[in-house]
């Protein structure tokens, strides 16, 4: 059995636009930074069927799940010249319209934070085992999957 | 062998429990989950994928006795 | 004489994190928004000859300036599928680790936010005439020029 | 004709003014110029786009007699 060894990237609940903003706030003593660029996954209130989705609750394999978002933290480190970075993706319940997924990146240069945050959020989608359950109005539900 | 195996998400709601430990004499992940599809008829028509230890495998891989986890596709972020 | 018809996308001085962190809350009553992408721009402490920069101060042709975020803003519509879009440049000093430039853009697909904010800040970078005094600890000064 | 022209940055820095109107008997931006880089001597040293009418203009382009500007290099973001 693998040791939960990994930082935990997990929020209970919907990610606040207070603790966005204090992030980046805690950044301006990084002066060798030039550039930041921040992803934000929004819960959407998808129309299926007439159903409206009124939130998403999210479970995750976390073990796993925290260990591969270290992967995928190393991966970018490797590849691209970053100051910082920080992922944050909620569990449990968002609502449509709050934010489930912040990925920060800072750089001295423009030109990678761009190709950083593009590489770390697709990686995120595609590797990162993270369920996503969205519930409609009427408390029906539909299991999400990432296109 | 003794393995245990986890559920997650739309599999959790076919076996309708996150996780459980089974008594297993075979050698293949396929054959772990013959006993599945057995167990719960439904699941044959889910989408997963097999982790082992926390890395994704192939069903042709060996059982080594550590955590085995059904995956439904991802949807994170 | 073209009169000053356009959006004001200057403000006075720094960008504060709490006025990011406000934008990004305002926009969770747009529900069929899935991914928003922000781009800062800081100002970098950086050491040229063994003085280092405490600070830009900039000045800008604001009518032009306006005129073409206005272009930049409405060409950015036509390619990308975005819900919606904010640009804000700062004028004055601006202190090292402070930040200058804030460009927001979401749409409903993660895809297009990325596409959409490298054209936007590039463009902003290339076309808009902005001008910026990098001054030093010892109160000497160089004009900084876009790379 | 009267011509306005304003002057930004480190352009500004030369001609110790931001703005000044000048009367003006030619016809292209290049004339204008050569009356400028007359008047401030360090002028041909600086890099620096025209702009006319808030639009960037060509050397030979004619003076329209609207708003002339002296661009030194971007540094916006």
């Amino acid at each position: 059995m693998t040791e939960k060894k990994h930082k935990n990237v997990f929020q209970k609940g919907a990610i606040s636009s207070e603790f966005i903003g204090n992030s980046i706030a805690k950044h301006q003593t990084k002066t060798s930074i030039g550039a930041h660029n921040i992803f934000l996954g929004q819960v959407r209130a998808d129309v299926i069927d007439d159903k409206t989705v009124t939130a998403i609750e999210y479970t995750a394999y976390e073990d796993m799940a925290n260990a591969k978002f270290h992967e995928i933290r190393e991966a970018a480190f490797d590849k691209f010249e970053l100051t910082c970075m920080h992922i944050y993706h909620s569990l449990g319940t968002v609502k449509a319209g709050e934010i489930c997924l912040f990925v920060f990146v800072s750089s001295p240069r423009r030109k990678i934070v761009f190709k950083a945050l593009e590489y770390i959020v697709e990686a995120i989608k595609a590797d990162v085992p993270v369920f996503g359950k969205e519930i409609f109005e009427d408390e029906s539900h539909q299991w999400k999957v990432n296109s | 062998m003794q393995i245990d195996i986890k559920y997650f998400g739309q599999i959790a709601e076919v076996t309708q429990q996150k996780e459980e430990s089974l008594e297993f004499s075979g050698t293949l992940v396929s054959e772990l989950l013959d006993i599945l599809y057995n167990k719960y008829t439904l699941l044959k028509d889910k989408d997963f994928q097999v982790a082992q230890n926390q890395e994704l495998v192939s069903i042709e891989a060996k059982v080594t006795g550590t955590e085995i986890a059904l995956l439904p596709p991802f949807a994170g972020g």
